[in-house]
């Protein structure tokens, strides 16, 4: 393409691979952006405002629908609030069980999004098997909570099912073929010369700017931010289960693959900890119907990063107010200014690598300044940026 | 730095601005804080590099009923900015009458996607931010329409004879 | 066109497009405001362990390029002009597949003030899939039931030129 | 750090002498887990019509239909096209009359109308269909 001739690329929002649907729009100069924006509200359903007409019950499943890759760290950052103001916690059994399905559904996360990532790159191989290996962790999921994603754990006040010594073989079992696994994925994405090609140097985020952004998660991580809300401020079973901190000074790509496949052994290590420590107790307490009065702030490390939750009740049935700022919302504002003086072609990995909640898109309408218009679907740009690479 | 030593020394840095300040819970620090002063409360937050800005969140307030002396509604906007596991919250109350609010985007450009959040949904103006397109809610929502305002109520459509019909049966 | 279709070339033609289409049905798919599940579960389908491909079911970037639109969630107002877009860009004739509870009925998130209802009040659907999300498998089986209907559907379809012409 | 090309080439050649992963679902079915969470399933016999199970439902799944209440007649009309087979009312529920299957769970259909499930005794069930049939006729324009 010939350079000094300005571009405006919107991106957005259906496509087939992914999730949530968002729209981009990428000024571009020649092959180098050189400004984003993002539009967002594809999928806006109301539901902070839905969640005043329900009951606390109620909403637990609602939030649980925000998204349906950590839905269970909604429903836990949910809970622990409203436990919080009705000045109740759940019982330690409950605690654990919670923690053990978060970390689970962490590995599904990463694992899912080390296959969309590596997808976006043209690493079809990587893709398959990494989500071939990913149902057994779906297969973890299904049998303790009966669902393989939406798994509705959690209770006001508890758990609704128990880890029984059945399903403490299982997941041993299917951990370990998972942490096989892994190794050898951290592998081929360090040594693999081709897909370094595309993620050594690229997305750089250095320290300082993931500070000034506010990067959370894995995302903060890759670029040395030692931020995670596990370590922080514990909460259900973290205080008993103490995790490692995970970070890289990379900041590019490659640290963020590297970042979030350690993070699987972490998990795992997490996992075989609380199995053989499980405390023995009840599954629930009592919380009341009606939640007192008063304002709380609930913090969960989702998979993407920090989840926030604002609360606040007015003592009756249901919320007053809940604000809930997700993980994403934060890296994408990092994202938009990280991917200023990349090329076009980098742009799928780029935004794949923050894990974005946005299900990839439509088409691209290539606008060429008063001329003819282009139109190009997502899938030919991911094309042509493995192209891009393969000619090089 | 442990939590409490955090909030002391955030309690410290905010204090020329700090109308009240409340401790709601062990980890978390209210301040209230006048309009005008957001800026430099914000700024001086950010050049002792105390936490970051987590998140932003809009509560609203609707005007207080009968017999007590009438208050106006407003629009409370709380900044989070969180340090570990310290929280510390500047609240600023913005009136309906003149809901206007300065924009951080300055000090913090990321927060440029919360102020939209806010615009859209409370009817905030935020003078300065650099985009005020709509970001979350359909190109054809009336103006003047603030969904997270207590007095929006939803369209009425479907769902009422849904309701009405379910109960008949 | 009726009296073309009688035809015996327009009939062996047919005849090839439907085993084609059976046999080789492709699909694109559309996130109208779902919690992410079903798509993921959509996704799922299409990798090793479940294979939708073993049906010659391929997912497509392009709406030109498919015949079945598989849409999750319920309809938002911003995706309510986007998804009537992708349906009329698709050749016809076209299937839809609703997947998951909340694009059945809006499931969860009824009464939410930014859904304009459930799929089936913006486009015609062929296939419901309740569930939330489905389970792959109960994605496979909605998909099995359309090419299954599509087979019942069109042996009449292909018939009646026929008789039709039969008289004549 | 040793820089290679095609890391991944062993697996696929490995994979060559494996058993498939795929599964021929609908050719063979898999066992399901038994806590499985699928089609919702009404015993009318210990239900005491408490009507916990619809307060906490997040999606007016559940409709309990109430003809007699001393005689302690009642139908349960289930939509399984709004439920989210959360499991609450099956928490809720005291008396245990419900209950999520783990066998049904293939529930496509390529109309709407087979989603509305009525539980009951047959009579019950019987009776208020005919009474909606019935009514339906009576006042036309009523939708459904």
């Amino acid at each position: 393409m010939e350079a000094q001739r300005k571009f405006i690329v919107p991106i957005g929002p259906q496509h087939p691979a992914l999730k949530e649907p968002g729209h981009f729009q990428f000024s571009v100069e020649g092959e180098i952006v050189t400004g984003a924006t993002v539009r967002l509200g594809y999928v806006h359903r109301g539901i902070e405002k839905g969640a005043e007409a329900r009951n606390w019950t109620q909403n637990l499943y609602l939030f649980e629908r925000i998204c349906g890759i950590c839905s269970h760290v909604h429903a836990t950052a949910l809970a622990l609030g409203a436990e919080r103001l009705a000045g109740v916690e759940a019982p330690p059994r409950a605690q654990a069980i919670r923690t053990l399905m978060s970390e689970l559904e962490r590995i599904h996360s990463h694992m899912l999004w080390l296959g969309v990532a590596a997808h976006e790159g043209g690493f079809e191989t990587l893709f398959m098997y990494s989500w071939r290996d990913r149902e057994i962790v779906m297969d973890l999921l299904e049998s303790l909570s009966g669902n393989r994603v939406n798994y509705s754990v959690n209770l006001i006040g508890g758990v609704k099912f128990d880890v029984t010594e059945k399903h403490h073989d299982e997941i041993l079992k299917g951990i370990e073929i998972l942490e096989e696994r892994t190794k050898h994925y951290l592998k081929v994405v360090t040594t693999d010369r081709t897909f370094l090609a595309r993620t050594r140097g690229v997305g750089l985020m250095t320290l300082q700017q993931a500070e000034l952004f506010g990067a959370v998660g894995p995302t903060a991580r890759a670029s040395g931010v030692a931020r995670d809300v596990r370590i922080d401020a514990p909460y259900e079973a973290y205080p008993q289960f103490p995790v490692r901190l995970v970070t890289d000074d990379g900041g590019d790509l490659l640290a963020r693959f590297k970042v979030r496949t350690r993070e699987l052994f972490e998990s795992y290590r997490l996992i075989r900890e609380i199995l053989n420590h499980m405390p023995p107790g009840e599954l629930t307490t009592r919380v009341p119907r009606r939640i007192p009065a008063g304002e709380t702030i609930s913090r969960v490390e989702a998979p993407r990063g920090e989840l926030f939750y604002f609360i606040k009740s007015n003592g009756s049935e249901k919320p007053e107010r809940i604000k809930v700022r997700t993980p994403s919302l934060c890296n994408w504002a990092s994202v938009t200014q990280v991917a200023i003086g990349h090329k076009l072609a980098d742009m799928p990995m780029i935004l794949s690598g923050i894990d974005p909640c946005f299900s990839c898109n439509d088409r691209m309408v290539t606008i060429n300044r008063g001329s003819s218009s282009q139109v190009w679907t997502w899938e030919e740009l991911r094309r042509y940026g493995i192209e891009y690479y393969r000619q090089r | 730095m442990d939590t409490s030593t955090a909030l002391e020394k955030a309690a410290a840095i905010l204090q020329p601005w700090a109308l009240a300040t409340a401790t709601p819970e062990p980890n978390r620090l209210d301040v209230v804080i006048e309009r005008g002063s957001l800026i430099p409360a914000v700024k001086a937050l950010v050049k002792a590099r105390w936490g970051f800005f987590s998140a932003l969140t809009g509560l609203d307030q609707p005007p207080s009923g009968d017999g007590e002396p009438v208050r106006e509604g407003c629009v409370e906007v709380l900044y989070h900015f969180c340090s570990a596991a310290a929280v510390v919250t500047l609240r600023v109350s913005v009136p309906y009458s003149d809901a206007k609010i300065d924009s951080i985007c300055e000090v913090i450009p990321s927060a440029t996607l919360y102020e939209r959040e806010l615009i859209e949904m409370f009817g905030v103006e935020c003078t300065g931010t650099p985009n005020t397109e709509r970001l979350l809610l359909s190109d054809d929502w009336p103006e003047g329409v603030y969904p997270l305002r207590k007095s929006f109520t939803g369209f009425q459509q479907a769902e009422g004879q849904e309701a009405n019909h379910g109960s008949a049966a | 066109m009726d009296g073309q279709a009688g035809s015996p070339w327009q009939q062996a033609l047919d005849k090839v497009r439907d085993w084609a289409r059976i046999n080789s049905p492709w699909a694109i798919h559309y996130n109208s405001g779902s919690c992410n599940g079903c798509d993921i579960e959509i996704m799922a389908t299409l990798t090793p362990r479940y294979d939708l491909e073993r049906f010659g079911v391929k997912l497509q970037g392009s709406p030109r390029h498919a015949d079945i639109l598989i849409v999750t969630g319920p309809v938002t107002r911003l995706s309510r002009e986007r998804l009537l877009r992708i349906y009329d860009q698709m050749p016809n004739p076209k299937f839809v597949i609703a997947c998951g509870s909340c694009g059945l009925s809006g499931g969860a998130f009824r009464g939410c003030y930014n859904i304009v209802g459930d799929i089936s009040e913006v486009i015609p659907v062929s296939v419901y899939i309740p569930g939330c999300p489905p389970r792959p498998e109960a994605i496979i089986y909605g998909v099995v039931q359309l090419l299954e209907s599509l087979k019942r559907r069109n042996a009449p379809a292909v018939n009646l030129p026929r008789q039709e012409g039969a008289p004549a | 750090m040793k820089i290679r090309l095609g890391t991944m080439f062993g697996d696929i050649i490995r994979s060559l002498f494996r058993r498939p992963a795929t599964q021929l679902y609908p050719y063979e079915r898999r066992p399901t887990p038994e806590r499985l969470r699928g089609n919702l399933v009404w015993d009318p016999s210990k239900c005491t019509g408490c009507q916990l199970c619809i307060k906490d439902c997040p999606s007016d799944a559940i409709e309990l239909i109430v003809l007699d209440k001393v005689a302690k007649k009642f139908v349960l009309r289930y939509h399984q096209d709004r439920c989210t087979y959360c499991a609450q009312c099956v928490v809720n529920c005291r008396f245990k009359c419900l209950n999520m299957d783990d066998q049904t769970w293939e529930l496509a259909s390529v109309n709407k109308e087979p989603f509305t499930v009525y539980y009951g005794k047959d009579e019950d069930v019987a009776f208020l269909l005919e009474k909606m049939a019935r009514d339906n006729a009576g006042e036309s324009g009523c939708p459904e």
